[in-house]
């Protein structure tokens, strides 16, 4: 059986509207979901994603409030582009698209985030662990091989 | 020490011989360039005319990145050192030297770099002269030319059909002890290649007074107008054989205490917490960079720091020539 | 460059009518197939200008370390006038000081190319637009032109400086179609798998010293302290390992997006060779397709990730 | 083989609050095993420095505050200005650092021998120099040296470091201390103003005495040419130079200043061997 997949979960901490959604997202998790919760999605910064990756991560989903839904008015808009281009970008350079999802929450709906998460961890699992980006802690490249 | 000789078709037999009782590094070609590897068959060993590897050697005593600890649970250890003893084979007179150079720095018995050390004294150098100098080269003007000694154990001449060795320090002469002599055939053949590898028009310079002139020149405006066009990246002190700055950093993911190369020529080299730098513009750190080399180390060691590889002339981004960066403040010409 | 004597003239002129107090421009390299940055400030050295395909450089990286109230003649390409406009844009520079004396480019010299390509010393080498006549043990050796380009020239679609003040000698773009030139290499890296692609990312990066030369060589690279010399929090491993390296290229690569003027001096700084335009390449067609934005395409147009607009969104609602 | 860049594993002892607000503690560290403690105090000699070394924060060098004969253990004074000061300001009694030390030349003082001492500090570099009059003040080293006057400046009252022990020195008759602050306050009956200043006032004469300045840049640069005007030899005046450092031993390049290592050769230079060295600072 196939160890289940490392998912980073990098979610805006207003785009969950009921509590009970939040207290599931913060407590109940499963183990191999990590939760980086943040002000908004504007916050997330590429460097963030590319952390996740090397680290480790099989899988890195973003999920942050729709357009005008944005508890600081556009500011989910900020990051928007860059988060899209920087995800074509490391499909670019080899990445298997399947490994990087954007979820944006409709602030009212219920129970969106834990079917988003089972089925994309259900995604993960069918695929092989990623080898991709996932050098931290890696050998010393000396370029002379010693 | 008796010199000897290897046919030219004998050499693989013999790198074979060796590298049953020692690891042997050479330049090995690619398609990204020649880089020195470490060989499993002595085929692989190819250098032509006076090439030599962009990346230099001294990497392999003074890594770029190497760990100093291991912590595991705040108690320092330090890696295992490799066991099996080398040859770097095939490295040219001017990198020999730089290692020679940096015996001063790393080796001393007082304050010994164990790192270094353990390093260095597994080591045999095998270096191979150059026939004819590189284009950027000037190894005769400040180094002791394309066939010098320094720092190397056996040093290789090739001549037609041979190759011609010269054991330099016993443990080069015990390396070579099983190959057959040299007749005086082969050394006058080498005798002559050796003196006619030195470029006729390379002016021998008095650079007695380098040290000197350049003290005299440190605090004037000359150092901001060579180096206006200095991007401040680290080619040059990267690539140059004899730069030996570091940084030590804790890499706490890896909980490894590590050293890496560093360089002068960034800002933030000499920047303080306080705000203040000592070196704040690229004059200032070109005035480093050239001071050390041709002013302190000859001080200190009475021998330039510079070996005159010429990769620091070659590769520049912005063409800045060391060579020309002396002579326009020194007025020494050095080419 | 057929006539650069107008260029010289222009240049000793604003220089002696005192409208610029130093001009940018090229002399010739201490060794062949080279050419060094000039800082020419007084008008008889302006005979020393030169141009040709072995100025590697893109001289708008200069522009940040002179001081901002100093006046600038800047003899520049395509590519270079480009770069001065996004850094106008992005306040990096006061346009009203700057004398852009725009020139035709017949495309820059892979030097390293060159040289694998013949055997032996080049004693010299000459480049007069149409051939590269070089010299080695005494005899002559010419080398077409075409072949030698750089990636980035061969590609270049922005060949007629933009923006300058004057524009001295006729531009005309590089007749490629003729002889079948091999794909360069980031066509050759499009065509590979996903699987592949990484490999190629891995074994070009592999490869870095982590000198920052491409950073240095860069005019958008202009930053106080680069987030690779952050330690807190450390973003990238500071050794050479894959995890650094991949983590710098990556993410200096991103910073240039819808920035980058496609001018291909980080490559041609790189002492590794390694290749990394076809990652800025990638990046600003992306820009282009999403957004329509074109470096360098008009004064005032901010970089797309510099913009936060309400209309983009049904873009990403998939 | 003693590895040059391996802490010596240390225990904090004693942690002492130097200033009202915090800002500067004093750190006793004890040797966790006893062939360190031999090793360290048969090379220390005042005026040397070690290399704080905490991972994952790095190290940093600090002066040793503390005289040999005081007991086993080195004071270091540090101010929290950073993340790595920050990080030790926060550790409590018993916790581990590394140091690496002792290292660098200290002060000459064997070449003191009978001579009068001018000893002129500012700030938190006072340390060191602290530690070099508590050496001299011990009764067997005393007698070796003639009048000793110790000229200490702070920004105010409530940043002077070693306040009971100071109180005591105006008591001994062996010894002529001046504090001064740069603000007068009230409650404050000793000198106010900068150090150079108090130095003029002071005007210690320069017969067959050495001066020992330590502080910040600033205060260094002003009090060196009044002491020459004060007819003191280049030869005879010293002061402790600050660089940044990395490796502490001379190897990995980066406070080379002319032909010296201010971390291996220094950091205690005459203004003489000074004047020899290029104005890189």
């Amino acid at each position: 059986m196939r160890r289940n997949p490392r998912i980073i979960l990098f979610q805006c901490q207003f785009c969950l509207a009921s509590s009970a959604d939040q207290d599931w997202v913060e407590q109940h998790l499963p183990g191999h979901i990590k939760l980086v919760k943040v002000p908004c999605s504007g916050r997330i910064s590429p460097l963030f994603i590319m952390n996740a990756f090397q680290k480790g991560a099989d899988g890195v989903m973003v999920s942050g409030c729709l357009p005008e839904k944005c508890h600081y008015i556009t500011s989910n808009m900020g990051a928007r582009r860059q988060l899209d281009e920087f995800r074509d970008f490391l499909i670019f350079l080899g990445l298997e698209p399947e490994r990087f999802k954007f979820v944006w929450m409709n602030i009212s709906e219920r129970g969106v985030i834990q079917k988003e998460i089972s089925v994309f961890s259900a995604e993960l699992k069918a695929m092989k662990p990623n080898t991709k980006f996932n050098t931290l802690k890696g050998e010393i490249i000396e370029q002379y091989h010693g | 020490m008796t010199s000897k000789v290897i046919k030219k078709d004998a050499l693989n037999k013999t790198i074979t011989g060796w590298m049953r009782s020692y690891d042997v590094i050479a330049p090995v070609s690619s398609k990204e360039g020649i880089h020195f590897r470490k060989i499993s068959d002595a085929k692989e060993f190819t250098l032509q005319g006076n090439q030599k590897p962009n990346y230099p050697p001294k990497s392999i005593f003074l890594p770029q990145s190497e760990v100093l600890f291991e912590i595991k649970d705040g108690s320092y250890s330090m890696p295992e050192a490799p066991k099996r003893r080398q040859i770097i084979l095939g490295m040219r007179s001017c990198d020999a030297r730089a290692a020679w150079l940096l015996d001063t720095v790393f080796n001393q018995a007082e304050e010994l770099d164990l790192y270094w050390a353990r390093k260095r004294e597994k080591a045999l150098v095998v270096s191979f002269g150059c026939a004819s100098m590189c284009s950027s080269g000037f190894c005769d003007t400040v180094g002791s030319g394309p066939f010098g000694k320094e720092g190397s154990d056996v040093m290789v001449t090739e001549l037609d059909e041979a190759y011609y060795l010269e054991p330099l320090t016993e443990a080069g002469e015990k390396l070579t002890e099983k190959l057959d002599n040299a007749e005086s055939g082969h050394s006058k053949a080498a005798k002559e290649i050796q003196k006619s590898s030195v470029v006729k028009e390379h002016t021998q310079a008095d650079l007695s007074k380098i040290n000197e002139k350049l003290y005299e020149a440190f605090d004037t405006p000359i150092w901001k107008e060579i180096s206006e066009s200095c991007l401040g990246c680290g080619v040059c002190t990267y690539l140059c054989p004899t730069c030996f700055c570091f940084d030590i950093v804790d890499e706490v993911d890896r909980s490894e205490r590590v050293r890496n190369w560093d360089t002068c020529m960034f800002r933030i080299y000499s920047q303080e917490a306080s705000g203040h730098n000592p070196r704040p513009s690229k004059a200032e750190r070109t005035r480093q960079r050239i001071m050390h080399k041709f002013a302190y180390w000859v001080d200190n060691e009475k021998a330039s720091g510079c070996t005159g590889c010429g990769r620091c002339v070659a590769l520049c981004p912005v063409n800045l020539d060391i060579r020309e960066m002396v002579q326009v403040i020194t007025g020494l010409p050095i080419q | 460059m057929d006539d650069f004597g107008q260029v010289r003239k222009e240049a000793a002129r604003i220089l002696s009518e005192k409208k610029v107090d130093v001009v940018l421009g090229f002399k010739s390299g201490t060794i062949p197939l080279k050419a060094q940055p000039a800082f020419i400030t007084s008008a008889k050295d302006a005979n020393t200008l030169i141009l040709d395909g072995f100025c590697q450089n893109n001289l708008a990286v200069f522009l940040h370390d002179l001081p901002k109230d100093k006046r600038i003649g800047f003899i520049c390409r395509g590519c270079e006038s480009r770069a001065v406009r996004a850094l106008a844009i992005e306040h990096q520079v006061k346009r009203e000081n700057l004398y852009l004396i725009g020139v035709p480019c017949s495309g820059i010299l892979d030097w390293k190319k060159i040289q694998d390509e013949v055997e032996g010393p080049i004693t010299s080498a000459v480049d007069n637009g149409k051939e590269i006549i070089l010299e080695i043990h005494g005899e002559k050796q010419t080398l077409k032109r075409n072949a030698f380009l750089v990636d980035s020239c061969r590609t270049c679609t922005g060949i007629e400086p933009v923006g300058t003040d004057v524009i001295i000698g006729e531009v005309h773009l590089l007749d490629l179609d003729d002889d079948e030139l091999p794909p360069t290499w980031a066509e050759e890296f499009e065509k590979h798998s996903p699987e592949e692609r990484y490999q190629l990312f891995t074994e070009e990066t592999d490869r870095c010293i982590r000198c920052y030369a491409c950073r240095e060589a860069c005019p958008m690279c202009y930053c106080a302290e680069c987030f690779v010399d952050h330690i807190m929090p450390r973003w990238s491993e500071s050794m050479v390992t894959r995890g650094g390296t991949q983590a710098w290229h990556l993410i200096r690569a991103f910073h240039q997006t819808g920035r980058c003027v496609e001018c291909g001096a980080c490559e041609r700084a790189c002492p590794m060779d390694i290749k990394m335009t076809y990652m800025t390449d990638k990046l600003n067609a992306d820009m282009k397709k999403k957004y329509g934005f074109e470096v360098g395409a008009d004064d005032e147009k901010q970089p797309p990730f510099a913009t936060i607009t309400l209309d983009d969104k049904n873009r990403f609602v998939s | 083989m003693k590895n040059i860049y391996k802490p010596i594993p240390m225990r904090i002892e004693r942690i002492i609050r130097e200033t009202d607000d915090g800002s500067l503690r004093s750190f006793e560290l004890t040797f966790n095993n006893p062939a360190d403690e031999k090793a360290f105090f048969k090379a220390y000699n005042p005026g040397q420095f070690c290399q704080l070394s905490i991972f994952g924060k790095g190290e940093a060098p600090f002066g040793i505050a503390s005289a040999a004969w005081e007991g086993n253990f080195v004071r270091f004074t540090v101010q929290n200005v950073g993340s790595f000061t920050d990080t030790i300001h926060r550790a409590k009694v018993g916790d581990e650092i590394g140091i690496r030390g002792p290292l660098g030349n200290g002060f000459p003082i064997w070449d003191w021998n009978g001579k009068d001492l001018v000893v002129i500090g500012g700030g938190c570099a006072f340390s060191t120099l602290y530690a070099l009059t508590k050496h001299i003040m011990h009764p067997k080293q005393r007698k070796d040296y003639g009048r000793i006057v110790v000229i200490y400046g702070a920004r105010s009252s409530g940043l002077c470091l070693y306040k009971p022990d100071i109180k005591s020195w105006y008591e001994r008759p062996d010894m002529e201390i001046h504090q001064a602050i740069d603000v007068p306050e009230e409650g404050w009956d000793f000198h106010t103003g900068y150090v150079p200043d108090v130095v003029k006032v002071v005007a210690p004469s320069p017969k067959n005495s050495v001066a020992v300045v330590c502080g910040p840049p600033i205060m260094t640069k002003f009090t060196l040419p009044i002491l020459v005007d004060l007819g003191f030899t280049p030869e005879s005046i010293y002061t402790s130079l600050e660089k940044r450092m990395k490796c502490g031993v001379g190897k990995c390049g980066r406070c080379n200043l002319g032909t010296q290592y201010i971390c291996k050769d220094g950091p205690v230079f005459s203004l003489a061997e000074l004047n020899e060295l290029p104005l890189d600072l």
